[in-house]
Order: structure tokens, then C-alpha cells, then sequence
């Protein structure tokens, strides 16, 4: 597509994918990524930012920021991508760009961790109250442990793994 | 904002008068019942039609109201989380007695589609008095009223007492909340 | 704080708002100097415990984050899942789910026109609406096996084929929600309080539109013709005939003509897909759902809800699980960036309809 | 704005005249629709305790429990689902994929109680009432999460097949493999219908997951003979199979077969831990498919092994008795190659005789007997030692070794077992024509279905109820079988009904060759008279422990000798039962 051609030109593309012919993803560093969205919503029509995402690969420690915008003439998406460090999310605030964008990283905050410099409110907090452990959504936390010890069951299950089950069943010869 | 706690402290004083004209009272609490308009969870999308006309419970003396000082029953519909947990507990409390709880759906009985999330509870009374259990996902309104028609039953007999435990077991009731509700203070935002 | 401001909190236990959530506000006499949505009050991290189930097990778990609307989300989410894992369905079926998400629109637009009455305290129009929804929910029952939780859209198609006769008992009711519609014109469009309270309130600046990313009636009633039907078709949209709704007052007001509108398209694409419904398989099967693994890749797809746009972005890591989901709904913006900027300014009185008017929905808010 | 909309909403009174659409419940309630996903029912006789509902359960509202008065047996874990329905969606997960559609919803919707304790049902066990309710969600087999239908295995066509002894089954390509592979549920009741208990569900779903090494790996764990099971397996593990019941099971030979298969060099493939090696040595007599396996796990733990072999070739019964278009010859000396390549000394032609047999206990602390059934049972009818009736078994491996035989033109095999049906496909493909005389029914031969049918359209004719009477000399140097016809008795509930000869009538047969293929038994004449009297034989067969020890204590025997069952997978089955036998007995540890 053209739009990657120009995209090439002016910035560090690390990796574009075609997805559909309304879809784009392109991925690049965190500094291209103001001045890229800025040029995008400025000179290539992708004028909403529909929404942030943050996605956590915690194997090679990493964070990626979705972008994911919207040109209302072209009627295509543009996905930017940009991978930041687990062990130090920091980033830089968009909002000033849209003005949506402040809540979105509030949650992104709020869930992950990553810390949205320049961002007003994005130390409120938006949906969890009084939250004691490590922000949810990130792999490492184990919502099932947590649920269990804070808020307990009723009526625990039997948990029996038929196969295992079978296995030991006729199996008297192999298990000493 | 000052430092009044908004929930209970003390116990209240019981209901004392009893005999005939508990009796009475009952029989006449049993056909008015009035509910309190909270939709805590996705259950309230059944409690619209089942107040509205298609199967217009204010046939049978019930109907929403808005605010829980008028209010007899408080429906937990389905879910609670952990921050709607604590309006809950402070609606029910500002609620007149007697009072009584209709928890819907799987979800406050042992957590139903929720059991491991992170922020809704898995057994409602740990934490509320319930008078009655209403199974589904959702509960179809046929079934909440159903559940509505063991609540006057269990009102006219007077058997309905699920406040009075509150309020006797009133200890036991903030020990558990305590687990979940770190800070009793109320925030500087809602109501 | 000054003196002659009142902070007042509205909600979550309020019968003003829209389900349970919480708006914050600062009083100058009875208007509204500022603003601040509060969520969370639903939220049950649904992305998180998507992230831990397998693909299939998601399924029942989707349609709980819009509770009025489930099949938005079933259907996002299956066609994103088909993308990803490179599975075309058939011909009948993309029919059938538009059938499905037009009926659920038609039921979620009936029961916010007599909301949008209920907020201005007029309780009749409330009445009708949810009663009169409720016979497309009996129709959702026969069909799905399920009053409002339909789970009846899967990857690979749909769970069960139209039952017999269910075409003619579809237009039966659509018949009978025609003949009713000009009794709520007449009681809501016709009526001098709705007229008054909603004709100029919450008036948006059209170059909010695109900046904030304003979707569905809300932008429509703003002039721009954005529907996702139309702009990325997606399912049998392509092959219904249909205009994009639009307005130009910017109000609260144009918002309920486009909703009304809208009804009048739902009930005529109803009718369109239910002619042209074609015959042939609903399903292909799936490969063995307990171990299906999607390749990596990740995707954006976006359907028209009542709201606006409802956009799933799904990330697989070619594990048997997701890596993420994302739900984006159309409220997220309405209900907090929007909400927060439009009721500066607007009288006490007027926030229920306002929220009515944007139809935010918490629950797909926090999720 | 005027008066008109002041008035025109009164227009609502219109309402008044009109009969409200209310529904009066609860003084009326109304039935749920036909699809209803209510509450749940189960068919207890119908279930099998798979579970696959728990399996496929979103929130964990399913567990497995016991159930009075049901049983484990074999295809049955004797586990029934009970659900929480304080977790329980109504999402009808479970119901489209229980794989006998045992489990369904029905409309009944209304579940009250005081008490959330209340809440956990066993479907089918606690009465309800709404237990014959015939509405609600049910599955639909064609359109639901199970595939039911198995991946067509492709053959050479029966004219082709009678040519040569190529191999007639063609095996699986990769896609359809993975697809039937991918079929499996993974419940793992086919486990108990395997004698060796390979771990099935896991090696099926490597190969759905196309990791094909690991899945050989997991077959090597306790099969050293992965491709011969995939070739020739009774593969009794599919009739437990839990999509066997409403459809077909997943081919577990033939998955087995591809993934062996792939691999030419299993050296390359086969990850293997030795253990240090131990100053015992064992022998063992037969290289049949038992002894060997023991040979490559005694190996492994660092035993010396040595195998004696009559046969100038080893593989035992499966070298001599399975014929080439069933188990190609290339394929066996794969598998044997890499167990001797274990460290296993294998002799040959070395036929252990008493003498033999002596020395051998001396050299060796522990002894295994897996010398299998080479001696046929005979017909026990006059003129039997006619010099045209040979016995199958010698048949078979006079043309695996490529001995000439004669045959004739036409030829009557006597028998339903596997080895009849070899005897007559063989005979096939020499040009005979082949007729088989089964004493009992077709449905009641004891050959696998699959090949009585390759051999019916082979162009094999099978006769039923035949009993031979004797055997006559007959012109040209033919022979001529007299035989009479049987009727089938009923025994009652059970058991199978027995062939009763009807009297008076006498047909006769005149035939080049008869092939006797009634079955064998042991020949244990090589014991020495000191060591045979104190092992104990039951009905023919040597008598073990649970350990696979005779009585007489360090003498171990497996395989058909000592199994009733005799089949190849039994024989891997006690190999690997022996090897752990035979360390406890040599560490002194013998339970």
C-alpha cells in the first residue's frame, strides 16, 4: 500500500502487516511513534484515535501500545504499534493529540502499569477500588488464585482427571 | 469531607411487638413489596420487563422505587463486584427493617461465570443476609417471580428474617466485608 | 471549591443512569460547571479471564459484556477468531447473523425509545417498549434457546438453524412493531415536554466528531454519515439495500430522530434478509474446540451496535488461549470523554436524558 | 409547538379499550421454547463419565463424582457430571459436545431454594421432576463441537490387491492424519482397553499438533513396537472409544501407523535416558514381539540381554505368521534394528532345547519365556494326516520365508480368526480360489471386521456354520472334506450361542488343499523335566503372577504362552509387565 511507502519515507517502520484491505498494522520506536501519529492524523486523513490497547509479552519482556486509528474519508484502520520495556513502562502521553486518549491510558495505567508521562489524571482510579496486588492485567497475576483466597467457594469441586483416574484404574502393575 | 461513617455502628433495637399484630403486618408486607432500583449487575436487564407490562409485577404489589428508604427488597441481579459491593452494603443499611434480599442468578451463589475474576465476590452471604436463591443465567422474569411468590411465603410465615441475622451477626457480617472493602471511609466521589 | 458550588453525586443507585455507573458533578444553582464519570462498578475484567480460557469457553463469556446487545459481541468476536484462524463460513449463515444483530438492534433501539421518554419521566412510552421488546426476545428464545445471553453465534457459523416457520413468526412481528410505532410517535415525537426538553440540549460541536472518535447515532446525529454497515460491510451487510441515517441538529433531539429512524431501517433490512434468506449449511465445522489453536497474528474487527462501533482487537499468540482481547466500545468514549465535556453547562435536571441520549452502557465501558 | 403536541400524547388513552398483553404468571406459567437451554438431564445408562463437559465447562461448574450404583468397566470411568449451578451459564457447552449426546438440556427454568446450598445436582441421579421432560436444548450430531465421522482410510483397490503382497492399506496423508487425529476428545477411556496402556490421548494429540517426534516418543515410552501396533494392532483401545458410541472411534491404528511411519531412521527420533549399566545379565527365548520389548527395556535400564532365536529371522510370529501385505518385512527389521542397537545381543538359530535351556539358567540371573504358540491345534477328524490339509500357521511362514509351497487351484480354510482370514488372503494372492468354513456365524469369527471384509472382496467366499467330519482322499491328487451343517443354539443371556451339528445330513467339498487355521497352542517340551514340574500350566498356557513370574522364581514368561488374549499388543504388554518384574525379583524386592 501506498500509505507504507510514505510511512518508509518519513519514519523507522520496524514491521508492517497487511491485514485486510481496511487494516494496517505498522510498528515502530517509541520516538517515531508521536511524531508518526501526528503526520497520520495530519496529512493522511487518519483523524480518530479509536482506541489505545496494551498487550503484555511478558516471555520477552515487553509491553506493546496499540494505536489504532481511523480515517473517516479513506475508511480504513491503521494499527501502530510500539514495544516498551516490562520492566520500565514508560511512555508519553498522547491526549494532547485526542483528547480521548487521557482515559484510555488511565486504564492502560490502572491495568498494566505503564506510566503515561504528561498524563493529568491517569493516577485516578478509574474501575478497581482499593486494589491491593499487582495491576490485573498482566500475565504474571493469577486472577483464579486471587479469587479463591479472596473471596473463597462454595460446594468445592472433586477435580478428578478421568484419565488419570482410568490410568491408575488398570494400571496396578506400572504405578509401584 | 468529614469523618462520619456512613454505614451501621451499632446494632439497632429489635422489632419488640409480636403476636396478632405481627401477623397482621406481615400479611400486609407480604402484598406490597417494593424494590429497590438498583441494577447491580447484568440481571436488571430481566427486571425491566418483569416490572413493566408484559409480565407487570405490580400486579402482585411490586413495584421500583427509586431511593432505598421506601424500599422492602434489595435484588442483587447477578454479579457483584467489589466496588458495587460496597454501595450495596451501604443501600441495604440505609434500607427501613424488615428488609429482605433476592439474590438472581448463578453468580452470587458460588460465582458463577466469574468465579476466578479478580473483582466480583463468589458467595453473596458472606457478606448480605438472603432471603431467597433464584438460579439462571439469567433468571427468566417467570422465574423472578416465582422467586417473588417463596418470598411472600416465606414473609407470611415469618420466616423471612434475614435482617434480624444482619443485625444479630452484624460482627460476623463486617468481619467478612472487611476482607473485601479495605477503605470504609467513603470516597470524596459517589453519593 | 467555592461556596455557591454544590458537588452532587449522581448514582450508581439512581434511576436516572444508565445501569450502574456514577457521574460526579460540580452545581452553580442548577447548572452543571463540571463533570466527572465514575465506572467500574461492573467491572468483572473480562479481558482477563478471557485470557485464560480457550477460545470456545470465551464464547458464553462475550456476550455478558453488553447486556442489552450480546450479539455484537458474539459476532465481533467470532468473526475476528475466523480471520485469524483462516475459516470461511457459509453463505446462509453470514444471513442468519445478520438477521440476529438486526433483530437485536431493532430490540435494543424499542427499549431506549421508551428509555429516552422514561428519562423525561414519562412512564408510559417505558412501559411499551420493554413490552413490546419483548416479544423479539421470545423470538431469540426460539430461535437461540435463550431470552437476552443468546450465545447462537460461533466461529464457523451459527449454533442451530431457523427453526420452522420462524420467518413468518420474525415478520408476524415485525408487522405488529409496525403497526405500534406511530402510538410512541404519537405519545414521544408528538409530545410537547420531549419536544421542549430534548429539541437544542446537549448540542455537540461537529469537530468533536472526529476527534474524539464519536460513533454511531451519536456522530450520524451530527451529520456524518459514519455506520460500519456501510463503511467496512461486514456478514450480508454488502447485499442489503440501505442509506446511512443522518441528521444535522447535533442535539439530543436529532439523536432521537436517528434513533427513530433506525427502527424503520431495522424492521426494513428484517424484512430484506428474511426475502433473500438463502438456503444451504449454517455451520462448518470447527477443528476439535478443546484444543483449537489459532496462529499467531493479531486483528481489528468492528461491527455497528445501536451505540456505534463496537470493535474487538484480538491478539493470538498461536496458543490455545488469547494473548489479549481488547473490547472497544462505543460508550468508552460517549459515556466518559463526551459525557464529562457535553453536561458542562446543561441543567441538573437534563443529565438522565443526556446519558440516555448518548445510550451509554457501562458495562461495556470497564468490561 | 402548540396545542396539538399538548394533546396528541393523550392519544395513549387508546390503550384502555385494548386487552393488555400481560402474562399472568405465576397463576399461568408458560412453557419455554422447544430449544430451551434449562436445566440439565443425563441418561446415566447412556453417559460414560467421559468428561468432556467438564472439560469443555467455561466455569468450572462441572466436576466428575461417583455415582451409587454405577461401576467403572471398561469404556466407563464410572464417573457421572454434577453441576454447580451456582457456575453454571446455561450456555449448552457441554451439551454440544458430549460425545454420546447423553447429556441435554430441558425447558424447565424456575430453581428456588432458601439456602445456597442447594445448588449442586447430579443430572440423572437426583429426581427433579423434570427428569422426562422431552423440550429443551439438545444436540444435534451433525452440527455440534464433535466430529463424528472418521477420515476415510485409503486402500489399494481389491483387484490390485490380489496381484501382489504390497501393502493394502495406503496410510494417511498429513492433513487428514491431523484431522483425525484432531477429532480425539482426549477423555483417555481408551486407555483401560489397551493391555499395554499406551498414553493414547497424548500421542494423538502431538500428532494433531503435528510434532510428530514427540508424539513417537510418547509410543516408546512403553511400546517399542509403535509401527507394528499401527499396522496389525486388534486395537481393542477404539471400541472404547467415546465417539465410537454415536459414531465412529478415531482411528488410533492407523494415527499410530502414520506416525511411525514417517520416521526411517529412528535412532534420530527416539530420545533415550540409559541407565548405568548393571553387572545382570538375562535371557530370553523367543525374539517375538514380547521378548523383544522386554530385551529394549531391560537394555535401557542397563541389564546385559541376550535373545535366543529359532528362526533364522527374528520378529516371531509377527516375522513368520502376519502377512507381507498386511506388515511389510522393511518395516519390522526398522523397529528390531533399533532395539538391538540398544545393546540387546539377539542369536539365532538357536533352537533352546532342555540341554540348552540348563546352561542358559546358569548363565543367567532371570529368564523369560516368550516363545509364543507355534504348534497348531488339528481338526481331530479321520484322514486328518492327508498330505493336502497343512495348518495355516506353517503356511504363513513357509511363504514369509519365502519357502515354496503348493497350493492347487482352490483351497478351504477352517477357521474365523485373523489367521484364517491371512490364510486365505495369502492363498488370494497365489491365485486360488479360497473358500472359508467357520463353524459359527459370520458376525460371531473372531477376526477383526475389517478383515473379513478385505478378504470378501478379495473375492474370498465364507461359508457359515460348517463342521468338518473327516477328510477324504479324492481323485488327481486333490482332497475331499466331508462336513455337516450346525444350527445355532441359544445359551441364554450372555453367552454366545453354541454350533450344533444337525445330524443326518453330509455335503461334501472336494478342494486342492485344506488349510486348517483353528489356533495353536504352546509347545513346552523344551522345559527341562526339573524345571517343568514346578511351573505351573493352566489350560495349556503358563501360569503367572501379576509380575509375569512363573512359579518357579526367576523364570518370567509372556506373550501368547502365557496370556489367553494372544495378540501381538498383549505380548508388548507383558514384555513390559516382565521388565519391571524382572528388576524387582533382581533387586530381591519381589512383591
Amino acid at each position: 500500500m501506498e500509505i507504507l511507502e510514505r510511512l518508509r519515507e518519513r519514519f523507522e517502520v520496524l514491521e508492517e502487516k497487511v491485514q485486510r484491505d481496511d487494516l494496517i498494522f505498522v510498528g515502530t520506536t517509541g520516538k517515531n511513534l508521536i511524531p508518526m501519529l501526528v503526520y497520520l492524523k495530519e496529512y493522511e486523513g487518519f483523524k480518530t484515535l479509536v482506541m489505545i490497547s496494551c498487550v503484555d509479552w511478558i516471555e520477552e519482556g515487553k509491553f506493546q501500545l496499540s494505536y489504532n486509528l481511523w480515517a473517516p474519508k479513506q475508511k480504513k484502520n491503521i494499527i501502530v504499534k510500539v514495544f516498551i520495556d516490562r520492566k520500565q513502562p514508560n511512555f508519553t502521553t498522547i491526549y494532547r493529540i485526542w483528547p480521548q486518549a487521557e482515559v484510555y491510558e488511565r486504564e492502560i495505567h490502572e491495568m498494566f502499569g505503564v506510566n503515561f508521562e504528561g498524563n493529568p489524571t491517569q493516577g485516578e482510579e478509574l474501575i478497581l477500588e482499593d486494589w491491593d496486588d499487582i495491576p490485573p492485567m498482566r500475565r504474571d497475576f493469577d486472577t483464579l488464585k486471587y479469587s479463591m483466597e479472596k473471596f473463597g467457594e462454595r460446594a468445592p469441586k472433586s477435580r478428578i482427571n478421568i484419565r488419570r483416574e482410568i490410568s491408575e484404574q488398570y494400571d496396578e502393575w506400572r504405578r509401584k | 469531607m468529614d469523618k462520619k461513617n456512613y454505614f451501621l455502628d451499632e446494632k439497632p433495637e429489635k422489632l419488640t411487638y409480636g403476636g396478632v399484630f405481627r401477623k397482621i403486618d406481615d400479611w400486609a408486607r407480604a402484598r406490597s413489596l417494593w424494590v429497590v432500583a438498583y441494577g447491580t449487575g447484568c440481571g436488571s436487564i430481566e427486571l425491566r420487563p418483569t416490572f413493566t407490562s408484559r409480565f407487570d409485577a405490580e400486579r402482585l404489589g411490586m413495584r421500583m422505587v427509586g431511593t432505598p428508604r421506601q424500599a422492602d427488597v434489595l435484588i442483587i441481579s447477578g454479579y457483584l463486584t467489589v466496588k458495587t459491593l460496597k454501595r450495596v452494603i451501604r443501600v441495604y443499611e440505609q434500607m427501613q427493617s424488615p428488609k429482605y434480599v433476592v439474590a438472581l442468578g448463578a453468580c452470587p451463589i458460588n460465582g458463577g461465570m466469574y468465579y476466578d475474576s479478580y473483582n466480583a465476590i463468589n458467595q453473596l452471604d458472606l457478606y448480605l443476609p438472603v432471603d431467597v436463591w433464584i438460579t439462571g443465567c439469567m433468571p427468566r422474569p417467570e422465574a423472578i417471580l416465582a422467586g417473588f411468590k417463596r418470598l411472600q411465603e416465606l414473609i407470611d410465615s415469618g420466616r423471612a428474617d434475614g435482617w434480624k441475622k444482619y443485625i444479630e451477626n452484624l460482627d460476623w457480617y463486617r468481619e467478612n466485608q472487611r476482607k473485601i472493602i479495605k477503605n470504609w471511609k467513603m470516597p470524596n466521589y459517589n453519593w | 471549591m467555592s461556596k455557591k458550588e454544590v458537588r452532587l453525586f449522581i448514582g450508581p443507585q439512581h434511576p436516572g443512569v444508565t445501569g450502574n455507573m456514577s457521574v460526579e458533578v460540580l452545581l452553580k444553582g442548577d447548572t452543571i460547571t463540571w463533570a466527572k464519570t465514575h465506572i467500574g462498578y461492573l467491572h468483572r475484567g473480562f479481558e482477563k479471564l478471557m485470557e485464560r480460557r480457550i477460545y470456545i469457553k470465551s464464547f458464553p463469556l462475550v456476550c455478558r459484556i453488553c447486556v442489552p446487545e450480546p450479539d455484537t459481541n458474539e459476532e465481533n468476536f467470532a468473526r475476528a477468531l475466523e480471520e485469524l484462524g483462516g475459516i470461511d463460513i457459509p453463505e446462509r449463515a453470514k444471513w442468519i447473523r445478520t438477521l440476529v444483530l438486526e433483530l437485536s438492534r431493532l430490540q435494543m433501539f424499542i427499549m431506549w425509545y421508551g428509555g429516552i421518554a422514561g428519562s423525561m419521566g414519562l412512564s408510559t412510552p417505558v412501559q411499551w417498549g420493554i413490552g413490546d421488546r419483548d416479544y423479539i426476545l421470545d423470538l431469540f428464545e426460539e430461535l437461540t434457546g435463550g431470552r437476552i445471553y443468546h450465545i447462537y453465534i460461533m466461529p464457523g457459523g451459527v449454533r442451530k438453524d431457523l427453526p420452522e416457520g420462524f420467518e413468518e413468526r420474525v415478520l408476524k412481528v415485525m408487522d405488529m412493531i409496525e403497526r405500534r410505532l406511530p402510538e410512541y410517535d404519537e405519545i414521544i415525537m408528538e409530545n410537547a415536554v420531549v419536544q421542549k426538553r430534548l429539541k437544542g440540549l446537549a448540542r455537540i460541536p461537529k469537530e468533536w466528531v472526529d476527534e474524539m472518535g464519536l460513533t454511531g447515532p451519536v456522530a450520524r446525529a451530527c451529520g456524518f454519515p459514519y455506520d460500519v454497515r456501510k463503511d467496512h460491510p461486514y456478514e450480508a451487510y454488502p447485499y442489503l439495500d440501505f442509506d446511512v441515517i443522518t441528521e444535522e441538529g447535533c442535539d439530543a433531539w436529532a439523536m432521537l430522530l436517528v434513533r427513530r429512524r433506525e427502527i424503520d431501517l431495522s424492521i426494513n433490512l428484517i424484512r430484506q434478509i428474511i426475502d433473500r434468506m438463502p438456503g444451504g449449511e449454517f455451520q462448518v465445522p470447527l477443528p476439535n474446540v478443546l484444543y483449537w489453536r489459532i496462529p499467531p497474528g493479531e486483528t481489528y474487527v468492528k461491527s455497528e451496535a445501536t451505540r456505534g462501533e463496537f470493535g474487538y482487537y484480538v491478539v493470538s499468540d498461536g496458543s490455545d488461549k488469547p494473548r489479549r482481547v481488547h473490547v472497544n466500545g462505543p460508550s468508552f468514549v460517549h459515556g466518559i470523554t463526551l459525557l464529562e465535556r457535553l453536561l458542562v453547562g446543561q441543567n441538573i435536571a437534563d443529565v438522565a436524558p443526556i446519558m440516555v441520549s448518548l445510550q451509554t452502557c457501562p458495562p461495556e465501558m470497564e468490561r | 409547538m402548540g396545542l396539538k403536541e399538548v394533546l396528541k400524547p393523550l392519544g395513549a388513552w387508546r390503550q384502555v379499550a385494548r386487552r393488555p398483553h400481560t402474562i399472568l404468571v405465576p397463576q399461568r406459567q408458560r412453557e419455554a421454547a422447544e430449544r430451551y437451554r434449562g436445566f440439565h438431564v443425563n441418561d446415566l445408562e447412556k453417559c460414560i463419565g467421559c468428561g468432556t463437559c467438564t472439560a469443555v465447562c467455561p466455569n468450572d461448574a462441572i466436576d466428575m463424582v461417583r455415582v451409587p450404583g454405577i461401576e467403572p468397566k471398561k469404556g466407563d470411568s464410572g464417573f457421572r457430571p454434577r453441576i454447580d449451578y451456582g457456575r453454571c451459564c446455561w450456555c449448552g457447552l457441554c451439551v454440544d459436545s458430549c460425545p454420546t449426546m447423553s447429556l441435554r438440556m430441558t425447558n424447565e427454568y424456575i430453581w428456588i431454594r432458601d439456602v445456597p446450598d442447594d445448588f449442586v445436582y447430579i443430572p440423572g441421579y437426583d429426581i427433579k421432576g423434570f427428569e422426562n421432560k422431552e423440550k429443551g436444548y439438545r444436540k444435534e450430531k451433525e452440527h455440534s463441537f464433535t466430529h463424528y465421522h472418521r477420515v476415510p482410510m485409503r486402500e489399494l483397490p481389491p483387484e490390485e490387491r490380489v496381484e501382489t503382497f504390497a501393502e493394502v492399506v495406503l496410510g494417511y496423508a498429513e492433513e487428514e492424519a491431523r484431522r483425525e487425529a484432531d477429532r480425539c476428545v482426549g477423555c483417555g477411556l481408551c486407555i483401560a482397553g489397551c493391555p499395554d496402556r499406551m498414553h493414547i490421548p497424548d500421542y494423538i494429540r502431538a500428532i494433531a499438533s503435528g510434532e510428530y517426534e514427540r508424539s513417537v516418543n510418547i509410543m516408546y515410552e512403553n511400546n517399542p513396537f509403535a509401527e507394528l501396533c499401527g499396522k496389525v494392532c486388534t486395537r481393542r483401545c477404539e471400541s472404547y472409544c467415546s465417539l465410537g458410541h454415536e459414531g465412529d472411534p478415531v482411528a488410533i491404528r492407523w494415527l499410530k501407523r502414520f506416525a511411525t511411519e514417517r520416521f526411517s531412521d529412528l535412532k534420530q527420533v527416539i530420545k533415550v535416558k540409559k541407565a548405568e549399566p548393571k553387572d545382570k545379565s538375562i535371557g530370553i527365548i523367543g525374539a517375538g514381539p514380547g521378548g523383544l520389548t522386554a530385551a529394549y527395556y531391560l537394555a535401557l535400564r542397563g541389564y546385559r540381554v541376550t535373545v535366543y532365536e529359532a528362526m533364522p529371522e527374528p520378529g516371531g510370529m509377527t516375522m513368520a505368521g502376519i502377512p507381507k501385505y498386511r506388515f511389510p518385512f522393511p518395516s519390522l527389521k526398522k523397529q528390531v534394528d533399533f532395539i538391538l542397537s540398544q545393546g540387546v545381543d539377539l542369536k539365532l538359530n538357536y533352537f533352546v532345547d532342555q540341554e540348552r535351556f540348563r546352561r542358559l539358567m546358569k548363565e543367567h540371573d532371570a529368564i523369560y519365556i516368550g516363545v509364543g504358540l507355534m504348534k497348531p491345534w488339528t481338526l481331530g477328524v479321520p484322514g486328518e494326516d492327508h498330505p493336502n490339509v497343512i495348518y495355516a500357521i506353517d503356511y504363513l511362514r513357509k511363504v514369509n520365508f519365502n519357502e515354496p509351497v503348493e497350493i492347487g487351484k482352490k483351497v478351504v480354510v477352517i477357521g474365523g480368526g485373523d489367521v484364517a482370514m491371512d490364510a486365505a488372503r495369502v492363498s488370494r494372492r497365489f491365485g486360488a480360489e479360497v473358500i472359508i468354513a467357520y463353524r459359527r456365524r459370520k458376525i460371531d469369527m473372531p477376526a477383526d471386521h475389517e478383515e473379513i471384509e478385505g478378504a470378501e472382496e478379495e473375492g474370498v467366499e465364507i461359508w457359515e456354520k460348517i463342521i468338518p467330519l473327516r477328510v477324504e482322499d479324492a481323485p488327481e491328487g486333490r482332497v475331499k472334506l466331508v462336513y455337516g451343517k450346525a444350527k445355532m443354539v441359544d445359551q441364554g443371556p450372555g453367552r454366545r450361542p453354541k454350533p450344533v451339528l444337525i445330524e443326518g445330513e453330509e455335503y461334501e467339498l472336494v478342494v486342492d488343499r485344506i488349510i486348517v487355521a483353528i489356533g495353536q497352542q504352546a509347545d513346552l517340551s523344551f522345559l527341562p523335566p526339573e524345571v517343568a514340574e514346578k511351573i505351573e500350566v493352566e489350560r495349556g498356557r503358563i501360569k503367572v503372577n501379576h509380575r509375569q513370574m512363573t512359579s518357579y522364581p526367576g523364570i518370567f514368561a509372556g506373550g501368547d504362552v502365557a496370556n489367553r488374549v494372544a495378540d501381538a499388543i498383549s505380548a508388548i504388554a507383558d514384555g513390559l509387565r516382565a521388565v519391571k518384574g524382572i528388576e524387582l525379583y533382581l533387586q530381591g524386592s519381589m512383591d
